[in-house]
């Protein structure tokens, strides 16, 4: 070989990379993804500070420093790399403390990171590996555990006398003899109402779900799929028996619905992968939000819905793989 | 085919062995236990009319209803078990009436399968406590997240609205049963 | 007959930790999730359980030369079933409240896969004494392993162990600690830390074998230096 | 003039960066030194060789010839005299056998006897293409005469030419469609004469407005001929997509374009065949983009096959200091090179050099599951699955999961946001299936 | 309706094995592939319906009229263990592949307590004939269901990096254990 290459002129070599094909990339990696993630909910937070006050930034700071901490703690037991800046588990503690009541005990919320990070995430594998949505594990135990704390709601600080610490779902399920109680649609929508930190305000979480959906980080098979459910079966009881069921459009903004759907429902590790699968998920989700709220004992079933078709969506996959192209179906 | 013998044989030696000692055993344990349910019931009729000692099961009643009388031989009231649905499942409950109906003297619940922490808390002394001296006119209501204001209402549990309801609902049931009845027995009496 | 006799100390103690039904073996799940709401409830049901174990071992195991092969287990499970009745109807007469805790796990220990597999496993071959140490091992290593999982979930879902309570009231309980959600977590946990000892003391083992390997191999070798040495001296 | 572009489901839309050379003309490279012709240019088996060391051959002479029925003939591409058979680099990155010949500028040509095409029968054209040593230049390197003839009873009704060149950065089929159109639609008419295909399609996609044009233009004359506008989108000019693009027919796993009755040329293949029918030349040059924002100068060459990649590279002014990795072939599914004595070959279409401001590394993370990969496979596969089945060895299952469908496109890995080689796993995860189904046809 | 009421609770609302803790075992041991785990719960609904269907003749029809309750345990589990013994042969005499998939699953059967617990359930909620039917079939409809979560969770598993001292049972308790707080969302949804 040597004789080869006295005939060659020399080229000058830098440190050449000889990794496989492709060799170009899209400009996304996780970390990235799940800081964008981190930023579009921001705007549910503000909101959720706005109209609950300040003390809710100390919730949501100890969930944050809870799932952290959790995640560091494993992952230095075990001996692995630290994947604190990968941002997910900042995501898990920021969403968890949004969606626990308003004015929630600080060392309940932290029990509550804690175990979304141990339980729902790191016994599983950890990031990628998990089958249920982390956060929303946090918040079922919570919601087991405590329930009464997660079931005791502060009014909006500003919230009009008509306006009870009740939430809209349980004001209307929960009468005391009289009429249903339908909250009015424009509250619904600004989030002026008794509910969750984060989840109040629909302006804000479309606004948040608008960056995640453009920047296409979110798949919107998921929401348009539960949203179209919502649709479908709250309105086929709606126009059955429209003096006792809200109409299918408030549905969307009462309660966890759009909180859910935009930010939790499409969670990538927990959701399918499939295309055909992404629907039957957003289709059963929001079928089973629909017989919890109208028919169970619960005022909302949004968490127990995700976490459910979370458990199916390993067999979702398997079922919904798409035919080769070519393949004879 | 001896085989089959045997076979039908030690199973049969070891069925009637079996089933002999249990009879016996039953024999033995079929009253204690009947006295364990009766002896439970009594004490929890007299729990809900505190004060009372003697009591008396209303047989011709069609259901199971107890007049309680105390120490002198005085009706102090009636006292019948009910039943109904709650959030989860059956709740079973003792609930006693003045005289007249007009006022509850106590309640006690027997069997529920309650969430802890939420449902399971209408066992609890200061929920049931809550009954006390309420009146039953025109029926108990609940009410919810605030005192109540008037003599026929009580307060919910915050959290467990659905079995709260449910335990007044199975007592406004109860009383009118008992209502039925008597007004019928007066009715006979009259007749007499 | 077994080819291999251990000593009668190892028959009764291999059930408490080494084949543990509960934690080893992995028997026996339904009671062990179900009825562990509390200590006392574990206990008793541990108790409950060792009883129709120990006596279903000493019936079964006199009795194995007499019943054909054919209803064997026909037989094993009348035999099962009439202990386990006995046992329901005196706790119905004399332990009223416990047995209402119970519910109907008391009668399902009739197919509680533990019994039936120690009676078709051991009893049936085995004579009276090794039966009744096995029954009692398994039996003791049963309980213990209720009585410790209804412990913790005691603790923490009533702050109380047996009945006293030794959480102070500032303590919320954790209601999901006595609901089934709280079964499967507490057990799922316990097993994993279980394991995470096993494995250490696994890794230890292998780690002080290779030392050992090491240490024969030096020593090998350093006499067979000696030797040459003599040799050439 | 609004028709709905065609395309096919998925895929990705990299930057294309054409933009470096579209605007280049073919250059012709000067001969080098020496040129080192691999025995192996070509899918099937290695040619043999017909001289010796010290040998005297002359441009256009046979070197080496076919072996066996997938092979294809070599041809000395220089005047010159055989220094040495021995092995070395080559641009797969394995060492393979080659001929090192010492060029004499002044040496002879020998080509062949042009070929009256449209009076002769298909036979003679197929066997002027085999003994042209013609290989597809589309990437696969199939020698081109085996497509041309279809077992018999099948029929062919369409002949497709790849004019798609979707990866991104290469502008050689768009040069060639520009500057060669008319060669290029009479080497078509010869291939479609050869094949016996009453229709052709030549698919090109939208970002080649000039290139659409001309080749409309020049088609005009042969309605038989037409022109498909393709979306722009990679990878388009993969043949399952560009047949489902261009005819809706689809292609099944395992099978060929023929069960279809497709055949699918690429732009350079159909030149080379005008080349060899009406010229007389054999396949012996090579038109490749050198392109990238490593490299000093970016040209569209002109290039002898067997001259080292050190050469084009000197040629083109050099590596910038900023160049990280050299790519024999496009960005997508090109290979990366490090000894540059590895011999241009003749399916070569683009030496690619990418500086680190092109690349987007960034670190691999666990899959998330996010589904972006099953959505871009242009085939339908589950990415993920493949890869995560290989990596846990369990290979029957990827099988199941069609691991061996896969083109090896990129798109998935490309799409990534864990930045996981799928590509890498699937690679290997085909090659331990094909192993087990070997051992299971064997038994 | 009532019927299918029924039906549903058992199936979903109080799941046998997530709410209720029957047929653990094989709901740990056989969930560790879909197909066979599929084979279980087919196999397991069809014992259930058919021994919910004869123990409730017998505990009827024999044992009360006799005042033979003591006997119910024997009898039942006697009962259940032969009727698995017939089924075998029978399908084993009608159809060899349907005997290969369900076969190795039926004497496992035997001893899995959900059958028993079902037919002991029936007797404590004093159900009717077809009330009885229908609660076998939605147990076993309940059983697939979580036997086939549970199975597809765990296949996904095998490829997920669980920590070796969580691998199998530990994580499949876990998982269970979130499923199960995932379930409590239906509580209240059918009462009973
Ligand atoms: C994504 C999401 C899921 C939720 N899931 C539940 C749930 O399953 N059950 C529940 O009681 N509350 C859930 N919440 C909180 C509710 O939306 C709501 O705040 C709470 O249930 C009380 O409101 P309501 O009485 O109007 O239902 C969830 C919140 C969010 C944001
Ligand atoms: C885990 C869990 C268990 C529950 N258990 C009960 C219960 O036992 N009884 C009950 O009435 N409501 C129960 N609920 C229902 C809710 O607490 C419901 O919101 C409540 O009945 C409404 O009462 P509120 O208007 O006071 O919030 C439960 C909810 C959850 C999440
Ligand atoms: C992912 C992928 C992309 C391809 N892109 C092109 C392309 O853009 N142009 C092209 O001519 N061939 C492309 N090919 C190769 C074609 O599939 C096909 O092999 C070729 O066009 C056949 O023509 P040939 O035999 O003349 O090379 C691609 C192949 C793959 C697997
Ligand atoms: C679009 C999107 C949505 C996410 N939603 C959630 C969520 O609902 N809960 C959560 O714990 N993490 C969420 N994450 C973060 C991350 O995916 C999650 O922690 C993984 O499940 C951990 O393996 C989200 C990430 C992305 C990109
Ligand atoms: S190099 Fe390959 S992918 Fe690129 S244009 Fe040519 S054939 Fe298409
Ligand atoms: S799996 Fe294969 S065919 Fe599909 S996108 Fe990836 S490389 Fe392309
Ligand atoms: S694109 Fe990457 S991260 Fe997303 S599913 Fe595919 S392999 Fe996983
Ligand atoms: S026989 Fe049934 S209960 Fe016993 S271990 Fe096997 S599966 Fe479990
Ligand atoms: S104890 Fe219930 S199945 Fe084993």
């Amino acid at each position: 070989m040597s004789e080869t290459v006295t005939t060659t002129p020399e080229v000058k070599k830098p440190e050449l990379k000889l990794t496989s094909s492709p060799h170009l990339h899209s400009t996304w990696s996780t970390q990235k993804a799940m800081w964008i993630v981190v930023i579009s909910i921001l705007p549910a937070l503000i909101s959720g500070v706005l109209f609950f006050g300040l003390y809710q930034l100390i919730v949501v700071f100890v969930s944050i420093a809870g799932a952290v901490l959790t995640e560091y703690a494993i992952k230095y037991f075990r001996n692995q790399r630290i994947t604190i800046t990968d941002g997910s588990a900042v995501i898990t503690g920021l969403l968890l403390g949004l969606i626990v009541p308003p004015n929630f005990s600080l060392v309940l919320v932290f029990l509550g990171s804690v175990v979304s990070i141990a339980i729902g995430k790191e016994v599983f594998g950890g990031l990628g590996y998990n089958i249920f949505n982390p956060a929303l594990v946090g918040r079922a135990f919570l919601q087991a555990a405590f329930p009464v704390a997660m079931t005791t709601w502060s009014k909006p600080e500003f919230a009009p006398d008509a306006i009870t610490s009740a939430t809209p779902l349980s004001a209307w399920k929960f009468v005391d003899g009289g009429e249903p109680f339908f909250t009015a649609t424009e509250n619904l929508f600004y989030g002026n109402i008794g509910g969750s930190i984060g989840e109040t305000s629909a302006l804000a979480i479309l606004l948040g779900g608008a960056l995640l959906f453009v920047l296409k980080i979110a798949n919107w098979r998921v929401p348009a799929a539960m949203v179209v459910g919502m649709l479908v079966f709250g309105g086929i009881f709606h126009l059955l028996n429209p003096e006792n069921y809200p109409t299918p459009v408030d549905q969307i903004f009462m309660g966890g619905f759009l909180f859910g759907a935009i930010f939790m429902a499409t969670d990538w590790v927990s959701s399918p992968v499939t295309n055909k699968g992404m629907y039957i998920y957003g289709l059963g989700i929001a079928l089973i939000i629909v017989m919890i709220r109208l028919f169970g004992g619960l005022p909302e079933g949004v968490m127990y819905a995700i976490l459910l078709m979370n458990g199916f969506v390993p067999l979702i996959n398997r079922y919904t793989r798409p035919v080769i192209f070519g393949e004879e179906k | 085919m001896n085989n089959v013998t045997k076979m039908l044989v030690v199973l049969l030696v070891i069925g009637v062995v079996s089933g002999g000692l249990l009879a016996y055993i039953s024999d033995w344990a079929t009253p204690i236990i009947k006295e364990n349910a009766r002896l439970e019931t009594e004490r929890a009729v007299l729990e809900v009319h505190p004060g009372s000692t003697k009591q008396i099961k209303i047989d011709n009643a069609g259901f199971e209803l107890y007049q309680v009388m105390n120490e002198k031989g005085d009706i102090t009231g009636y006292a019948m078990p009910n039943e109904g649905t709650g959030f989860q499942g059956k709740v079973k409950i003792m609930m006693g009436m003045t005289p007249n109906l007009d006022e509850i003297t106590g309640l006690k619940v027997l069997d529920q399968v309650e969430t802890p922490g939420l449902g399971a808390e209408i066992v609890k002394d200061y929920f049931t406590g809550r009954f006390k001296a309420i009146s039953t006119q025109p029926e108990i209501k609940s009410v919810k997240g605030k005192k109540p204001e008037n003599p026929n209402e009580i307060e919910a549990i915050t959290g467990a609205t659905i079995s709260s309801v449910a335990v007044v609902k199975i007592m406004n049931d109860g009383i009118k049963k008992v209502k039925d009845y008597l007004s019928t027995q007066e009715k006979k009496e009259g007749a007499k | 007959m077994m080819s291999k006799q251990v000593s009668y100390w190892t028959e009764f103690y291999k059930g408490l930790y080494d084949q543990n039904p509960i934690f080893r073996q992995v028997l026996g799940m339904c009671p062990t999730l179900a009825v562990t709401v509390s200590g006392p409830n574990g206990l008793a049901m541990g108790l409950a359980t060792s009883f129709v174990l120990l006596f279903s071992g000493i019936v079964i195991s006199s009795l194995k030369n007499l019943i054909p092969k054919q209803v064997r287990i026909a037989a094993y499970i009348v035999v099962i079933a009439t202990f386990v009745t006995i046992v329901d109807i005196v706790m119905k007469a004399k332990f009223p409240e416990m047995s209402k805790d119970l519910g109907p796990f008391i009668p399902l220990i009739v197919v509680n896969c533990l019994i039936l597999g120690r009676a078709e496993g051991f009893s049936s071959k085995n004579n009276i004494t090794r039966s009744v140490l096995d029954g009692l091992g398994m039996g003791v290593g049963f309980t213990i392993g209720l009585t410790i999982l209804g412990g913790i979930r005691e603790i923490l879902g009533s702050r109380t162990i047996f009945g006293l309570q030794v959480l102070p009231d500032a303590f919320e309980p954790w209601v999901i600690m006595i609901l089934p959600a709280g079964a499967f977590l507490t057990l799922g946990l316990l097993f994993g830390l279980l394991n995470f000892v096993e494995l250490k003391k696994k890794t230890k083992k292998i780690k002080e074998d290779q030392q050992r390997a090491l240490a024969e191999i030096k020593k090998l070798t350093e006499s067979s230096e000696e030797d040459l040495a003599v040799k050439e001296g | 003039m609004f028709q709905k572009l065609l395309t096919f489901v998925g895929g990705i839309h990299p930057g294309e960066n054409k933009n470096f050379t579209e605007n280049l003309e073919i250059e012709e490279m000067p001969l080098p030194k020496s040129v080192y012709i691999p025995l192996s240019q070509h899918i099937g088996k290695p040619a043999t060789a017909l001289v010796k060391k010290g040998s005297i051959v002359k441009e256009g002479e046979v070197i080496a010839t076919a072996e066996g029925f997938i092979s294809s003939p070599i041809h000395s591409p220089v005047a010159g005299t055989v220094l040495k058979i021995t092995t070395g680099a080559n641009l797969s990155g394995v060492p393979k056998e080659y001929i090192e010949i010492q060029v004499n500028p002044e040496g002879e040509k020998v080509f062949m006897e042009p070929v009256d095409w449209q009076n002769n029968d298909k036979k003679t054209i197929i066997n002027r293409i085999k003994e042209a040593g013609i290989v597809g230049q589309g990437g696969a390197a199939f020698p081109t005469f085996v497509k041309l003839s279809p077992p018999p009873g099948k029929t062919i009704d369409y002949l497709v030419i790849n004019g798609a060149e979707c990866e991104p950065y290469l502008t050689r089929d768009y040069r060639l469609m520009l500057e060669r159109t008319s060669d290029l639609i009479e080497g078509i008419r010869i291939l479609m004469k050869a094949a016996g295909v009453p229709k052709a399609i030549i698919g090109i996609e939208n970002n080649k407005p000039l290139a659409i044009q001309k080749v409309t233009e020049a088609a005009k004359a042969y309605p038989e001929i037409q022109v498909a506008t393709l979306k722009t989108k990679y990878p388009q000019g993969a043949e399952k997509m560009l047949i489902f693009a261009g005819t809706g027919r689809k292609v099944p796993p395992g099978k060929l374009p023929l069960d279809v009755g497709v055949i699918v040329q690429n732009i350079g293949t159909s030149l080379s065949v005008y080349d060899a029918v009406v010229k007389g030349i054999p396949s012996i040059t090579s038109v490749m983009t050198v392109t990238g924002k490593g490299i000093t100068t970016p040209k569209n060459l002109l290039v002898r096959v067997g001259t080292q990649l050190a050469e084009v590279i000197n040629y083109c002014g050099g590596l910038k200091p900023e160049a990280v990795k050299v790519i024999s072939g496009g960005p997508m599914m090109g290979i990366a090179q490090y000894d540059f004595n590895a011999p241009v070959m003749k399916a070569s279409s683009g030496l690619l050099v990418l500086a680190s401001s092109e690349i987007n590394e960034a670190v691999e993370t666990p899959c998330l599951r996010c589904g972006k990969c099953v959505e871009v496979c242009p085939l339908n596969l589950l990415p993920t699955r493949l890869a995560k089945l290989t990596q846990m060895g369990k290979f029957e299952d990827a099988e199941e999961y069609g691991v061996t469908v896969c083109m090896e496109c990129g798109s998935c890995a490309y799409e990534c946001p864990a930045n996981i080689p799928l590509v890498q796993w699937i690679k290997l995860g085909k090659k331990e299936v094909s192993k087990i189904q070997r051992a299971r046809k064997s038994s | 309706m009532e019927l299918v009421l029924v039906f549903l609770s058992a199936a979903i609302v109080n799941n046998f094995v997530l709410a209720y803790f029957l047929g653990i075992c094989p709901f740990i041991g056989v969930s560790g592939k879909l197909s066979s785990a599929f084979s279980m719960g087919l196999a397991s609904t069809f014992v259930m319906v058919i021994a919910a269907t004869v123990t409730w003749l017998i505990y009827h029809m024999i044992l009360v009229p006799f005042n033979l309750e003591f006997l119910q345990y024997v009898s039942f589990i006697l009962v259940i263990a032969s009727l698995v013994q017939f089924v075998e042969m029978f399908i084993k005499k009608v159809s060899q592949p349907l005997y290969r998939a369900l076969g190795i699953f039926l004497p496992l059967i035997t001893t899995n307590c959900a059958i028993l617990g079902l037919a002991l359930f029936s007797v404590l909620r004093e159900y009717g004939f077809l009330e009885s039917i229908f609660f076998g079939l939605g147990a076993g409809a309940g059983f697939i269901l979580a036997l086939v979560l549970i199975a597809g969770i765990r296949e996904e598993l095998d490829l997920a990096e669980v920590p070796a001292q969580f691998k199998g049972v530990p994580i499949t308790l876990i998982a269970a254990g979130i499923l199960a707080m995932a379930f409590m969302g239906f509580s209240g949804l059918i009462s009973n």
